[in-house]
C-alpha cells in the first residue's frame, strides 16, 4: 500500500504541533524541526510523483472507509505536480527564514512563526491532494487563516490593516465556496469529486448547478486574486516578511488557481464549461484584462515588493488564460506557468528580501549600483526577471510559448496580442530595475529610505552593509535562479508531469 | 457588591461543568456530542472561572505553557493514532486493524474513544486559550 | 415543519437585521447571542441535536464572549 | 400551490435573506466589529442552508436507536460542525486583529484608518 498521499500532508502538520511543544523547552529547536518537516514533505512528494507517473491516479481512503462515508484522497498528475511545486518552494522559504526572521520579527514570535508556516504548507498540500469538495473547503480555510496571521506577524506599519482586509475579502470567498459546495450537495447528494463528476451531466440544465458553479468560481477567484477580485493582494503580499511573500505569491494564489481547474475540469467537465455556459471563455477574457491591468499597475509602483505583488496579479492571468482556453497546448502552457512563475517570483521575492535584510532598501530608485555590491543576488534577480519577461532560454519563455501556441490553436488572435503586449509591459518594469542595478550610479551616501530598520549601524554607511547575505538565504536564491534557466532548457522535466495531467483533465 | 455571589456560584459550578464536559467526551461514541463539544464545555469552564474571579486565577490553573502543551499533545495524539494504524498495515486512521487481543469491534470502540479524548484535550486547551489570549495582552 | 419553526425562522431574519443596524455594539452582541440561541433551537427542530449543542456552545457562548471582550477593549459606539 | 411552494422552501428563503444581511454588513458597514458580526451571520446562513437541505420530514436524529428506520442525513451535520469551528477560528483571529488595530490607530472605523 502506498501511503505517500497522506504522509505528504501529515509531515507538516505533525511538525506544526511539535514546534510549540519543543518551543516551550528550547526556542532554537523550532527551525530544525520546521526544516525537517518541510524536507520530509518534499521527499514524500517526489515519491508521490514517481508513483503517480508509474501507476496512474492514486486513490487513498483515510480510515479505510470508502468514498460515500470516508474521506478520499485522489492524487492525479496535476495534484502531484502541485505537491512538488508547493513542497519545493516552501522548503526553500523555510530554509530562508532562519536568518531573515531574526531581524524582521519581534522577539518571542519564532515559535508561532514556524507553527503557522507549517500549517500553511500542510493546508496547501492537503488542498491539492484531497478528492472531496468539502475537504477542499476546510483545507483552504486552514491555510488561509495561517496566511492572514503570517501577513501581520512582522508588525510593520499597516500590516494589521492589510491582514484584516485580506481576511474579510477572503472569508467572503470561502463562504461562497461553502455555499457552492452546499448547492452541489443538495442536487447530487454527494461531495466526492468523482461521484459529482459522474452525477452532474444529468443535471446540466439545472439552475442550481449553474449557481453552484458561479459561487465556486467567484469564491476561488477571490483566493486566486483574479483581476477584479485582486484588491487585497498588493498590500498583503508586499507587507508580509519575505519568505511569506514568497509562499503567498508563488503558492497560495496558485492553489486557488488549482482549485478553479479542479472544479471546472474534474467536477463540471469540459463540455459544460465550454458549451451552454461559456465560463471558460469568460475566464480567458477576465485573465486577459488582468494581465494588462496588473502590468500597468506594476509599472507605476515605486516599492519593489509592491511591484512584484502587482506582477503576480498579471501572471496569475497567464495561468487562468491558459486554463480558460480549455485546449491541450494552451492548458499545458497555463499549468506549466504555475511552476515557472513559482520559481521566478519566489526568487525575486527572496532577492528583494535579501536587499531589505542587508540594507533596508525598499524603493526601486535606490537599487542603483547594487549590481557591484551584491553580485550573486543581483545576478539571480536578473535571471528570474528574464524568466518573468520570457526571454528565450528561460523557463518563463517556454510557458509563454506554449500559451501563444495555445491561442493560435484556439484561433484567438486577440489573446496572442494580449500575451505579447503583457510581456512587453513586464519587460518595461523589470528591465527598468535591472538597468538601475547594473548601470545606475550608486547614490548610497545621499539617501534616506535606507533607515527602515532603525539600526544604529545604518547611520554610517560602510562596505559592511553591502555584502552578500548569509548562506541560508543565498542558497535558496541561487537554486531558484538556476531552476529558472535549467527548466527552460530541460523543459521536458516539468512537462513529463504536466502533459499527462492535461490529458486527464481534458478527458482523452 | 455581588462579586461574592458570583464567585461562590462560579466556584460551585466549575467542577460540575468540567465533569459534564468529560461525560460528553467519553460518551461521544454512543450519544450526541464527542471530543469537540466536550472540549468546548471544559474550556468554557475555565472561561467562567476567569470571568467570575479574574484572569490570574484562571491562569494559575491553566497557564499559557500548560495550554500550549495540552493543545499540541492532543493534536499529536490524534496524528499518532493515525500513524499507528499506518504501521499496523492499514490506511491512516484505520484503527480497526490495530492488533490488540480483543474483538475488532472493541478495538474500534477503544480507538474512537481515544480519538475523542485527543480531540477533547486539543479543543479544551484551544477554547480556553482563545478567550484568555484575547482577554490578556498576549501576542496572537 | 410546524408553525413554531416558521416563527423561529422569521425571527432569525429579524434578529439578523437588528444585529446589523444596532448602533450600540454591545446591544448588537446581545442580539447576536439571541440569534445564535434561536439558530440552535431551529437546529434541534431540524433533527440535528449535535449541531445544536455546538452552535449553542460556540455561537451563543464563546463567540459572544469574545465580542464582549473586544468591545470592552475598543469602543462601544459605532461612529456615524 | 404557490403557498405550498413557499412553505416547503421557506428555510431556503430564510438562508438567502440571512446571507444577504450578512453580506451587507460585511461590505457596507464601516465598523470593523460589525463586519465580523456580518461574517458570522453570513457563515451561519450557509450552515443553516446545509442543515435544512439534509432534513427529512419525519426523520429521526442520526443516532442509532433500534426500531427506527428513517434518519435525517448525517453528512451535512459533520460539514456544519466543521463549518462552525472554522467560523469560530476566523472570528477569534479577526477580533484579535481588531483589538490590535484599535491600539495602533485608536479607531475601529474603516473610513478613518
Amino acid at each position: 500500500m502506498d501511503h505517500a498521499p497522506i504522509l505528504v500532508v501529515i509531515a507538516p502538520f505533525v511538525g506544526a504541533y511539535l514546534i510549540p511543544l519543543l518551543g516551550l523547552w528550547k526556542e532554537k529547536l523550532c527551525y530544525p524541526v520546521a526544516t525537517v518537516a518541510a524536507l520530509l514533505s518534499a521527499f514524500f512528494s517526489f515519491w508521490l510523483t514517481a508513483s503517480v507517473l508509474e501507476l496512474g491516479t492514486i486513490r487513498y481512503y483515510v480510515g479505510g472507509w470508502e468514498p460515500p462515508w470516508g474521506i478520499e484522497l485522489v492524487v492525479d498528475p496535476l495534484s502531484a505536480f502541485m505537491c512538488l511545486t508547493i513542497s519545493l518552494v516552501s522548503l526553500f522559504a523555510v530554509i530562508y527564514s532562519k536568518n531573515y526572521i531574526g531581524r524582521e520579527l519581534p522577539g518571542g514570535k519564532t515559535t508561532s512563526y514556524y507553527t503557522l508556516i507549517l500549517l500553511l504548507i500542510g493546508g496547501m498540500l492537503g488542498a491539492v491532494v484531497t478528492g472531496d469538495l468539502f475537504n477542499l473547503f476546510v483545507l483552504t480555510e486552514i491555510f488561509s487563516v495561517a496566511a492572514y496571521a503570517l501577513v501581520c506577524i512582522g508588525r510593520k506599519r499597516g500590516s494589521l490593516i492589510a491582514s484584516y482586509r485580506y481576511l474579510i475579502l477572503a472569508s467572503i470567498g470561502t463562504s461562497l465556496i461553502l455555499l457552492g459546495t452546499g448547492y452541489l450537495y443538495v442536487v447530487t447528494g454527494t461531495l466526492n469529486m468523482a461521484d459529482l463528476a459522474a452525477r452532474l451531466p444529468a443535471l446540466y440544465d439545472s439552475w442550481v448547478v449553474i449557481g453552484a458553479m458561479a459561487f465556486l468560481v467567484v469564491g476561488f477567484g477571490i483566493k486566486t486574486a483574479l483581476f477584479p477580485l485582486h484588491t487585497w493582494l498588493p498590500d498583503a503580499h508586499s507587507i508580509a516578511p519575505a519568505p511569506i511573500s514568497v509562499i503567498l505569491s508563488a503558492l497560495v494564489i496558485k492553489v486557488g488557481a488549482y482549485s478553479i481547474i479542479r472544479v471546472l475540469f474534474s467536477i463540471f467537465g469540459v463540455e459544460f464549461i465550454t458549451g451552454p455556459i461559456p465560463i471558460a471563455s469568460v475566464l480567458t477574457w477576465v485573465a486577459a484584462v488582468g494581465i494588462l491591468m496588473g502590468s500597468l499597475f506594476a509599472i507605476s509602483q515605486t516599492d519593489i515588493k509592491r511591484m512584484l505583488a502587482y506582477s503576480s496579479v498579471a501572471h496569475i492571468g497567464y495561468v487562468v488564460m491558459g486554463v480558460g482556453l480549455a485546449m491541450e497546448i494552451g492548458m499545458t502552457g497555463g499549468i506549466l506557468h504555475i511552476f515557472n512563475h513559482a520559481l521566478a517570483k519566489g526568487c525575486l521575492f527572496f532577492c528583494a528580501g535579501a536587499v531589505i535584510y542587508q540594507t533596508g532598501i525598499r524603493s526601486i530608485d535606490d537599487f542603483r549600483g547594487l549590481g557591484s555590491k551584491m553580485p550573486v543576488t543581483m545576478a539571480a534577480f536578473t535571471l528570474a526577471a528574464a524568466s518573468m519577461v520570457g526571454i528565450p532560454p528561460t523557463a518563463g519563455f517556454m510557458s509563454k510559448l506554449y500559451l501563444a501556441l495555445g491561442t493560435l490553436e484556439a484561433g484567438a488572435w486577440v489573446f496572442l496580442i494580449v500575451i505579447l503586449v503583457g510581456s512587453f509591459l513586464t519587460a518595461v518594469f523589470y528591465l527598468r530595475v535591472v538597468n538601475l542595478i547594473y548601470f545606475g550610479e550608486s547614490r548610497v551616501k545621499s539617501q534616506e529610505s535606507r533607515v527602515g530598520v532603525g539600526d544604529s549601524r545604518l547611520q554610517t554607511p560602510d562596505s559592511r552593509l553591502f555584502r552578500e547575505v548569509p548562506l541560508t538565504m543565498l542558497i535558496p536564491i541561487i537554486i531558484l535562479a538556476l531552476g529558472c534557466t535549467l527548466f527552460g532548457i530541460f523543459v521536458f522535466i516539468p512537462l513529463s508531469v504536466v502533459e499527462p495531467a492535461v490529458k486527464l483533465l481534458l478527458g482523452n | 457588591m455581588t462579586t461574592v455571589v458570583i464567585q461562590t456560584i462560579g466556584r460551585i459550578l466549575v467542577p460540575f461543568i468540567q465533569l459534564f464536559g468529560l461525560y460528553v467526551i467519553i460518551h461521544g461514541p454512543v450519544s450526541p456530542g464527542g471530543g469537540f463539544q466536550g472540549g468546548v464545555i471544559v474550556g468554557a469552564s475555565m472561561i467562567l472561572l476567569a470571568l467570575s474571579y479574574d484572569l490570574s486565577s484562571a491562569e494559575a490553573r491553566a497557564s499559557h505553557k500548560v495550554r500550549i502543551a495540552m493543545d499540541s499533545t492532543g493534536a499529536l495524539l490524534f496524528a499518532g493514532i493515525g500513524l499507528v494504524a499506518l504501521l499496523a498495515g492499514g490506511f491512516f486512521l484505520e484503527y480497526g486493524i490495530i492488533p490488540l487481543p480483543m474483538a475488532p469491534a472493541e478495538v474500534r470502540g477503544i480507538f474512537i474513544l481515544l480519538v475523542g479524548v485527543a480531540i477533547g484535550i486539543h479543543i479544551m486547551a484551544l477554547a480556553a486559550s482563545l478567550f484568555l489570549h484575547l482577554a490578556e495582552e498576549h501576542e496572537i | 415543519m410546524g408553525i413554531l419553526e416558521f416563527i423561529l425562522m422569521s425571527f432569525l431574519v429579524i434578529l439578523a437585521i437588528a444585529v446589523v443596524f444596532a448602533r450600540d455594539l454591545l446591544a448588537a452582541t446581545i442580539v447576536f447571542l439571541v440569534y445564535s440561541l434561536i439558530m440552535a433551537i431551529v437546529f434541534t427542530q431540524l433533527k440535528a441535536p449535535d449541531v445544536a449543542l455546538t452552535e449553542a456552545a460556540v455561537g451563543a457562548g464563546i463567540t459572544t464572549l469574545l465580542f464582549i471582550i473586544t468591545i470592552a477593549k475598543t469602543t462601544r459606539r459605532e461612529e456615524e | 400551490m404557490r403557498f405550498e411552494f413557499i412553505a416547503v422552501n421557506f428555510p431556503y428563503f430564510v438562508s438567502v435573506a440571512l446571507l444577504l444581511v450578512g453580506l451587507y454588513a460585511m461590505i457596507v458597514r464601516k465598523n470593523l466589529i460589525k463586519k465580523i458580526m456580518g461574517l458570522n451571520i453570513f457563515s451561519t446562513s450557509v450552515l443553516f442552508f446545509l442543515i435544512a437541505a439534509g432534513y427529512k420530514e419525519g426523520g429521526a436524529p442520526p443516532i442509532r436507536v433500534p426500531g427506527i428506520e428513517v434518519y435525517v442525513n448525517p453528512l451535512p451535520h459533520a460539514l456544519v460542525l466543521t463549518g462552525i469551528v472554522v467560523a469560530l477560528a476566523l472570528t477569534t483571529f479577526a477580533l484579535a486583529l481588531v483589538i490590535k488595530i484599535y491600539k495602533e490607530y485608536g479607531t475601529i472605523d474603516s473610513d478613518k484608518l
